[in-house]
């Protein structure tokens, strides 16, 4: 049985995640990542290619196993449903992918397309699904005479409105969306953009935001987690993060902003090693401008700069709490190397 | 058009024209793009997906896709390139005018070693012997960032990450010294870390050497501490023209203004963007008269007109109705 | 003997496939797949001529008197047109012209039915062998096994249980053929397991049975059918070989494979034997190789230039 | 043990010599020829060259002994020699031994041996070598089981002189003999060697010696210069051997097409084994002449006596005089000029033991006999199955067809089922498997040897009569006696009808045009000793 | 690469043990029986009876298993029934044989294949090109043992520029040798040269069109290095495989080809053995034939990694 969740414990909480894929050499893709999402929250993640932002995206809707941590979900542990029970449980949780070209199936027509979820979670009669699938379609802008074509016979942008459509279409509570608006162009992203901020508010819907673009990210989202080599470097409110960044990465990433050359920090050098080759010490200390002597040796624990606002920086120490829980990988196989 | 420098232009492209046959039918691609590209200057060719930009390059450097029908002149220092037979036009690539293209894995030759495709170039153009052309080759990735520089020359591109296979990709485009640099979207396959250090690079090669450079890019903002003058397409046509700066903060043509307001603004409470209706035109249905008409705010019977690229204010504009300066200060920009 | 390499083609593919770099036909789609077959004037044409084939081996009775099998001694190795023999007769004075019509029912049987029941199974086992990595680990061996096997090992001991027949033809030329259109299905099959819309589809809820069915199905589904057409013409090939070295179909039946095996002492005195059932054949086979071409240009554009 | 794979003279080893039109060709061409007939006298021929022929296959080693496959036998009939050999009418006449004789007093069966021949390794032969070579081919399958059957004990008295002592009267020894199985081998290169473990390099006294053998790609022989040939004139393997070509290469070639195309070209002087559709196409070619081997081999359908309906004589009856049996053979072999209708189970009209005897009106149908014995005997209209095979055929399967087809007409349902021929060998063992199957049966050196009258042959015909006049046959030694015992047999066939005979079919071989000396006799066809390549 | 090359062959293992599990049982359960075959069917059953006691035919099913994988193992393949020879000492002069036809036919292929799908994809859409399409469409839809009659009668009959058919060994005589080799190789090699056109015109085209082709060309490389070195090499990749896969079909396929031309080849030995129930060399035949695959796929899988330095420098 699938327990329903109070309304003010967070709708997603994840505890100590990580994933490591593959043997030889091992590739610790996510390591001891711990966020909650209050439900009607944009909860965004940005950082590199690499970083993990996709692998987190998957292990929160469980399309991975995760070697370590959990996954709460209106307060079950995800972990501990059985294959069945999961897939229902599915209906409550979506994702929108990057590529609106692949992640529609071809051979579906629109109308089958978004009419599925509904199916195979055996929702609504037919006449109630062809109703909610026709009002959701006109929700996201498109006309009713693309139920019957195909997923080729639209753009980008109305493919990207048809995946957010089949996302929506099972009501669900969360939807991880992960680069949504990469692959689009700058008005069809902005086009797809306010469609998203609509259509949360409109269903009250909660959304892990994945982003590498941090224009995006800081338009969309309330709290916002920059990740590094698998781990979160920052945490925090939109505004605390954009104004008031603490970890070299995030000002470093800011800083790399085109057009908005304020540049508080000598150019990032170097590139995000290997997620198989994690530096010892704080994951970044490879090209961090400002490390030290013991960012070498070791690992920073989160440190919370204002309420809400942690960040992984030995340089935080001074100014932060250390958090209840050190921002520690013990948790995630492979270390120690 | 007005405040550039008056030297002569090393790249003068006039009403150059690419037709495309496809399924046997000529479809326009690009029509009637001129702009020109003075030593020392950086234009952007900026523009959304599909609108023509790669292929106006690439019918510089003489190769266009097969069955591509090019029109229109384009002199490379004087020299009218379109004249020219094949193989002297093929000599100039390289020499004078050098190529980074987008997807440095792809344009780059998997199974060559990168100081062979180096040396490659060098051979062919400088009068290099082997050893020569090897060490010239390691300077050039020395300069372009690369550690370990005569190691590299050994190592496959597949063995380097992104950044790096894009500063490889620079030091092949500049090293015989070209006049003028075509960067066809460098940046847009890496992250901003890395783009912003690319970015970087170029622009020390830039005045390191003196390059004319043509900047092809869709994000007008990463070009906006870059490039000098911004040159802006819409379905194979030059909408408008003018520096940069001006641009990003007084676009005339409504297609501009809405790329511009389409970029989320920093640091402002979550309001709507401000959107261009509708999506670009395919290939070979483009409205008769202007051709951003459709999608335009400000459209009326005039736009069933095709207008031409006149001057306006600082810049040029192809547009009935362009917006006015004055009328700027309430724009959305931020 | 080209039956163990039913086609170069096939297993090049599967190869290409199996290396994973292969990126899917962006714009296979099956409501356009009609459209660009009927504006390639190479499919059109091909299919032009296996129709009229088909159409004459189906009529065969109405078209011709003559009985394929029926031996008159007294009229053997007549020429064309003598004796109201379209196409002659041959060493037995069997008239070729039903012998052509007739054994194209036989050959383009044993083609079809080879290539269908190859195609159902490899369809199958490719698909399971794609999505399951255990089935896979396994089953490619076996292909692997399969494949070293000699293929004549394999039809005469299929003579051998069941005596010379169109099914132990059929037989003996489904299994040498299911390898190659089983790696290739697998190599689809593998390539679809990563695709993004599959991943869509489980994110969603949708059962695996139905992944299979609904979303990696469709994707296969345009290699198999380039395939067939390969598959296809193997088969014919195959059956002629087969019939050469003796382990053809019986003499109850005649196909153009037996035919031109028989007429092989006769190419100098009587060319006629040898030439009828021979242009038949190269026709099929032409047709559906052409086919293949064409068809592979319409399904997987990035193949279109073959 | 079936005809069709069983004898030297076997379709499948054909060879050479001429039809008399050709024959006067050569004569005129070489000019110093006389071609009397078949045989060709050993003075006339040219000596020197290489003569090569293409055959469908060569056998899998020299020795004959460990295979009753009359192909395997090609090489060691070119190599060796027995204690007989036969001439162009299947007659035994005395090879290696000098003389024999029977002595109805013991009983035995002497042979005196020709003193001073030389074997291929350069020693002499001796009683012992003979001694060795028979108790080795005694003891092997096919044939040799008859000799071990006939003999107690094979002695040598003297160097020369080889008794055995017998079990009972026969007159059949020196025919058995003239089987290449039989053929003497020195006894040091047998070295013990068991009769189904093959000598590896058997060391004869023929007229060529195999210096190089590769089966599936060439053998070949080269003369061995200090054969000791015998005095009397060449007729087929008997009498003296010329040996004129230096060397005979022997190829296999499994097309026939290729083998004509060889021959046509040049590469080869002599290919045996044709198809008779090429014979109007090589006979208008002045390069080559084409070789017609009359009265090779009876084409045949064998019926199971044994259980089933064709265990009712009087239905077998009815199918012998339902058939026509010119339009089987024509379907079968195309061109009159290759087969005969001829009733005589021994099918070479020259041998003495040709017969017509017991076949009235041979070849032709009788309707109003058919109905009456079908109604005899109860036939009800049961499926005969027919064991057939495609690999022959000529032979198998097209005679099949016919009957078949004529067979329909009075009712009479035959299902022929098609088969590898290995498998229809194998099928044939068991009688429950059939009623009929395709066969063909070449002639013997004596009727004895037909593999048919043994009631093991498949078909399994068990007959007091016929058991009591084959064991007369057997153990009588006259030699015009036997003959009448052979008639009484023969008729007896045409009453019980066992097996059926259509017609007797011609092999074909085509030679260049200056080859000389070659056989047109079926008993020797595939002698190719005394043939000249002519250059 | 030590390494790689033990796995490959360890993995390799079971595409050499199933054909052989599957030859056996193939052949002992078809009907048809060595010793008849041997012996000739004027045996009679005691005498066939005996020697298939000595054969060891008589024993049950699993137990000549057993034996055989025994022997398997210790590399007793016994000796051919037929020819009463070692199988391992019978099959290296047929495997000679089918060696050099495979050689010469490959080398017809790669030079017909290679140059006309090169010229094809340079002179892409030209008549020239359109004219190899044809031909090569043309060249798959023959059938080989009819394509090797009509070059029999071209060539060897009309002509007479090489022997009808028959085997000369290299010891015999070079050229004689080569000359009974060129109509054999031509009529299978025919196809197998179509089969490379196609793959070589479509890979040529395939790395024609990739960017880093247009790098070189747009950095000014003359054509002829754009072309020989540029695109070749990493063309050269599936051409490999195709001609690897040539390699395999001639190696067991030619039989048709062998039995025509009278060469005493794998394919006519293979036949022959099949059809005389000789166990022994069928089954060394097939051992011969897949071990011999599994060295070509090793080597066209080495030839990868030496043409990809992705591949070698994973
Ligand atoms: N299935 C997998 N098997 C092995 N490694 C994987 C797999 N999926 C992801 N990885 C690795 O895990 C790391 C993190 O990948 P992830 O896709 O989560 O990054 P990301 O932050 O989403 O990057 P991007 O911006 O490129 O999408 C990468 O190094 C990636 O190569
Ligand atoms: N070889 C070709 N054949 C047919 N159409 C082509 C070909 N190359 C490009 N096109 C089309 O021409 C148009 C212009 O392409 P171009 O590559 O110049 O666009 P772009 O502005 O560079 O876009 P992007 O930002 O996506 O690179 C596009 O619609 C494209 O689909
Ligand atoms: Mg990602
Ligand atoms: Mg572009």
């Amino acid at each position: 049985m699938v327990k329903q969740t109070t309304a003010s414990s967070p709708l997603l909480q994840v505890e100590d995640l990580g994933k490591t894929f593959g043997q030889k050499p091992p590739v610790q893709a996510v390591r001891g990542v711990n966020f909650s999402i209050a439900q009607g929250q944009t909860f965004g993640l940005v950082g590199e290619s690499g970083s993990g932002k996709s692998t987190t995206g998957r292990l929160v809707l469980r399309l991975l196993e995760p070697s370590a941590g959990r996954v709460l979900f209106r307060g079950n542990d995800l972990g501990k449903l059985g294959k069945k029970e999961l897939r229902q449980e599915r209906r409550h949780m979506q994702m929108i992918f990057q590529d609106p070209y692949g992640s529609l199936n071809r051979w579906m027509s629109i109308r089958e397309t978004l009419e599925e979820p509904l199916l195979v979670h055996g929702l609504l009669d037919p006449a109630g699904r062809k109703q909610r699938v026709e009002t959701l379609l006109n929700e996201v802008g498109l006309p009713k005479a693309a139920l019957d074509k195909y997923p080729h016979e639209f753009s980008g942008g109305q493919r990207q409105r048809i995946a957010i459509a089949r996302a929506l279409v099972t009501e669900p509570e969360l939807i991880v969306a992960d680069e949504p608006v990469s692959a689009l162009d700058v008005s069809v992203q902005a086009q797809v953009l306010n469609l998203l901020l609509n259509l949360q508010e409109s269903h009250k819907m909660t959304l892990l935001f994945i982003s590498h673009d941090l224009r995006v990210v800081e338009f969309m989202c309330d709290q916002i987690a920059v990740m590094y080599l698998g781990q979160i470097m920052e945490l925090g409110p939109r505004k605390a993060i954009y104004r008031t960044p603490q970890h070299p990465y995030t000002r470093a990433l800011l800083d790399s902003i085109p057009g908005r050359g304020k540049k508080e920090l000598p150019r990032l050098k170097g590139e995000i090693p290997s997620p198989s080759a994690i530096p010892p010490g704080c994951p970044f200390n490879t090209r961090c401008p400002l490390a030290f002597d013991r960012c070498f040796r070791e690992q920073p624990a989160l440190y919370e700069l204002s309420p809400g606002h942690v960040s992984a920086c030995h340089l935080a120490e001074a100014e932060g709490q250390p958090q209840g829980r050190p921002n520690n990988i013990a948790m995630s196989p492979g270390t120690g190397a | 058009m007005t405040n550039i420098s008056q030297t002569n232009p090393v790249l003068d492209v006039k009403n150059l024209a690419v037709t495309l046959t496809i399924y046997g039918r000529p479809v326009p691609v690009v029509t009637n793009v001129s702009f020109q590209v003075r030593a020392g200057e950086a234009v952007a060719l900026v523009g959304e997906s599909g609108c023509g930009k790669t292929m106006t390059a690439r019918a510089i450097i003489g190769l266009p896709p097969d069955g591509a029908r090019v029109g229109g002149s384009i002199q490379l220092e004087g020299r009218e390139l379109t004249t020219l037979s094949k193989k002297d036009r093929r000599k100039l690539g390289g020499s004078r005018i050098g190529f980074i293209f987008q997807e440095p894995m792809t344009s780059l030759h998997p199974t060559l070693t990168v100081g062979a495709q180096l040396c490659d170039t060098l051979r062919t153009h400088l009068d290099l012997g082997r050893k020569e052309a090897r060490d010239r080759a390691a300077q050039l990735l020395d300069r372009v960032g690369i550690p370990r520089a005569t190691a590299m020359l050994d190592s496959y591109i597949h063995q380097l990450s992104g950044g790096m296979r894009q500063r490889v990709m620079i030091a092949l485009a500049v090293s015989c010294k070209p006049a003028l640099i075509i960067a066809d979207e460098p940046t847009t396959a890496l992250d901003v870390t890395i783009q912003a250090q690319v970015l970087d690079l170029l622009k020390e090669m830039r005045s390191e050497l003196g390059l004319a450079m043509l900047y092809i890019t869709h994000d007008l903002e990463v070009v906006s501490d870059f490039c000098d003058r911004a040159v802006v397409m819409y379905a194979g046509d030059i909408v408008e023209e003018g520096p940069v700066a001006s641009i990003l903060t007084a676009p005339h043509h409504h297609y501009t203004r809405g790329l511009i307001g389409a970029i989320p603004a920093h640091d402002e409470d979550r309001k709507r963007l401000t959107l261009i209706k509708g999506q670009v035109p395919p290939l070979g249905a483009w409205p008769a008269g202007c051709r951003f008409a459709p999608r335009c705010p400000r459209a009326d019977e005039v736009c069933l007109k095709h207008p031409a690229l006149e001057p306006f204010e600082e810049s040029a504009v192809r547009c009935w109705h362009p917006v006015e300066l004055k009328k700027k200060e309430t724009s959305t920009l931020g | 003997m080209s039956l163990e390499q039913s086609d170069n083609l096939v297993v090049e593919q599967a190869q290409t496939l199996d290396s994973g770099e292969v990126e899917l036909p962006a714009a296979v789609q099956p409501w356009t797949t009609w459209k660009r077959l009927r504006r390639n004037f190479t499919a059109v044409f091909s299919i032009g001529i296996l129709v009229i084939l088909t159409v004459c081996a189906l009529a065969a009775p109405l078209l011709t008197n003559n009985a394929p099998l029926t031996i008159d001694p007294v009229h053997r190795l007549r020429a064309p047109g003598v004796e109201g023999h379209l196409f002659g007769t041959d060493y037995l004075g069997r008239d070729v012209f039903a012998i052509v019509l007739f054994g194209g029912r036989t050959t383009l049987v044993v083609g079809l039915l080879v290539t269908a029941i190859s195609m159902v199974i490899a369809a199958v086992l490719g698909l399971l062998s794609g999505f399951y990595p255990k089935v896979d680990a396994v089953l490619m061996r076996v292909v692997d096994g399969f494949m070293s096997f000699p293929s004549i090992v394999l039809a005469t001991a299929a003579a051998g249980y069941f005596g010379p027949s169109v099914a132990t033809v059929i037989l003996a030329l489904t299994i040498v053929l299911i390898w190659p259109s089983l790696r290739i299905v697998r190599g689809s099959a593998l390539v679809a397991r990563e695709l993004l819309m599959v991943e869509a589809g489980r994110s969603v809820g949708v059962p695996e049975s139905r992944i299979l069915w609904k979303y990696v199905f469709p994707i296969v589904r345009a290699p198999i059918l380039v395939q067939t057409s390969f598959i296809f013409s193997a088969a014919v090939l195959g059956e002629a070989a087969l019939s050469f070295i003796g382990l053809g179909v019986d003499s109850k039946t005649v196909s153009w494979g037996s035919a031109l095996t028989e007429a092989r002492n006769y190419i100098q005195n009587a060319w006629w034997i040898a030439v009828f059932p021979g242009i038949a054949l190269v026709l099929t086979i032409l047709a559906l190789n052409l086919l293949g071409d064409a068809l592979r240009d319409i399904l997987d554009p990035r193949l279109a230039r073959r | 043990g079936d005809s069709a794979t069983a004898t030297p003279p076997a379709a499948t080893t054909a060879a050479a010599g001429s039809t008399p039109a050709a024959g006067a060709a050569t004569t005129a061409a070489a000019g110093s020829t006389t071609a009397a007939g078949a045989a060709t006298t050993a003075s006339a021929v040219k000596r020197g060259g290489d003569l090569k022929i293409a055959v469908s296959a060569l056998p899998a080693q020299v020795d004959p002994v460990v295979s009753t496959l009359g192909t395997q036998w090609l090489i060691a009939t070119q190599v060796c020699e027995g204690l007989f050999a036969t001439d162009d009418n299947y007659a035994p006449q005395p090879m290696l031994a000098e003389s024999s004789s029977y002595d109805p007093n013991g009983p035995t069966f002497t042979v005196k041996l020709r003193t001073g021949v030389k074997f291929q390794d350069g020693s002499t032969m001796t009683a012992d070598d003979v001694v060795a070579s028979l108790q080795r081919y005694a003891g092997s399958a096919g044939t040799g089981a008859i000799l071990k059957g006939l003999v107690k004990e094979i002695k040598a008295t003297d160097a020369s002189t080889v008794v055995m002592s017998l079990n009972q009267q026969t007159g059949i020894i020196p025919a058995l003999l003239t089987l290449t199985p039989a053929v003497i081998m020195s006894k040091a290169s047998i070295n013990g060697a068991n009769s189904s473990t093959p000598v590896a390099n058997p060391v004869c006294t023929g007229p060529y010696k195999v210096t190089d053998y590769k089966p599936d790609q060439q053998a070949v022989l080269t003369r061995f210069e200090n054969y000791t040939s015998r005095t009397d004139p060449t007729n087929g393997a008997a009498g003296a051997k010329p040996a004129p070509a230096d060397r005979i290469i022997i190829v296999p070639q499994s097309e026939s097409s290729v083998r004509r195309d060889s021959l046509l070209t040049g590469s080869v002087d002599i290919a045996t084994g044709l198809p008779f559709d090429f014979y109007d196409a090589l006979n208008s070619n002045s390069a080559v002449k084409p070789v017609i081997i009359k009265d090779n081999q009876s084409l045949t359908m064998v019926f199971n006596t044994k259980q089933g309906p064709t265990a009712n004589v009087k239905l077998r009856q009815a199918i012998y005089y339902a058939l026509d049996m010119d339009p089987i053979m024509q379907a079968a072999i195309g061109n009159p000029n290759f087969y005969s209708i001829d009733p005589s189970w021994y099918p070479f009209p020259n041998a003495i033991w040709h017969s017509t005897s017991g076949a009235d009106n041979f070849g032709k149908s009788n309707p109003d006999k058919v109905k009456q014995l079908l109604a005899d005997s109860g036939y009800k209209g049961e499926t005969l199955r027919w064991l057939t095979s495609k690999d022959n055929f000529n032979e198998w399967y097209l005679p099949a067809q016919t009957v078949q087809q004529q067979l329909d007409k009075y009712g009479i349902k035959v299902d022929l089922q098609l088969m590898p021929a290995a498998t229809v060998a194998q099928k044939r063992t068991d009688p429950a498997n059939f009623e009929i199957f395709s066969s063909f049966l070449p002639a013997y050196p004596d009727p004895t040897l037909i593999p048919y009258l043994q009631s093991t042959f498949p078909g399994f015909w068990t007959n007091s009569t016929k058991d009591d006049l084959v064991k007369k046959l057997q153990t009588t030694s006259d030699q015009s006696q036997r003959v009448e015992i052979w008639n009484q047999l023969h008729a007896l066939l045409y009453q019980e009808f066992p097996y059926i005979k259509f017609g007797t079919e011609a092999a074909f071989s085509a030679v260049g045009k200056n080859v000389m000396g070659y056989s047109t006799s079926p008993a020797n066809a595939s002698v190719f000793y005394n043939i000249s390549p002519g250059k | 690469m030590g390494k790689y090359i033990r796995r490959r062959l360890l993995h390799a293992l079971p595409t050499i043990f199933i054909p052989l599990v599957l030859v056996f049982f193939l052949l002992r359960l078809a009907p048809g029986d060595p010793a008849v075959q041997i012996l000739g069917d004027n045996a009679t059953p005691e005498q066939i009876a005996a020697l298939r006691t000595q054969l060891g035919l008589d024993q049950p099913l699993p137990i000549q298993f057993l034996l055989w994988l025994k022997g398997l193992f210790t590399l007793q393949l016994g000796d051919s029934l037929f020819f009463h020879k070692p199988v391992l000492e019978l099959i290296p002069a047929y495997a000679a044989v089918t060696l050099q036809l495979t050689f010469f036919a490959l080398v017809i292929a790669m030079v017909i294949g290679l140059s006309a799908g090169i010229a094809a994809s340079l002179l892409r859409g030209k008549i020239l090109d359109r004219g190899i399409i044809g031909v090569m469409v043309f060249s798959i839809s023959l059938p080989e043992f009819w394509l090797a009659l009509v070059l029999i009668f071209v060539f060897a009959v009309t002509l007479r520029w090489f022997p009808v058919a028959g085997y000369v060994s290299f010891d015999e005589g070079v050229w004689a040798s080569l000359a009974t080799l060129v109509l054999p190789a031509l009529a299978i090699g025919v196809r197998q040269a179509a089969l490379l056109t196609r793959m070589t015109r479509s890979a040529m085209l395939d790395v024609l069109d990739e960017p880093y082709v247009t790098t070189a060309r747009a950095q000014g490389l003359p054509e002829a290095t754009v072309i020989g070195r540029y695109t070749l090499r990493t063309a050269a990749v599936p051409v490999v495989t195709v001609i690897g896969l040539s390699v395999s079909y001639l190696l067991s396929g030619a039989v048709a080809i062998e039995l025509i031309f009278s060469l005493p080849g794998m394919g006519k030995l293979l036949v022959d053995a099949v059809s005389r129930r000789d166990y022994p060399v069928v089954e060394g035949s097939v051992l011969t034939i897949a071990v011999t695959l599994v060295v070509v796929n090793l080597i066209v899988d080495l030839v990868y990694a030496w043409l990809d330095p992705r591949i070698r420098l994973k």
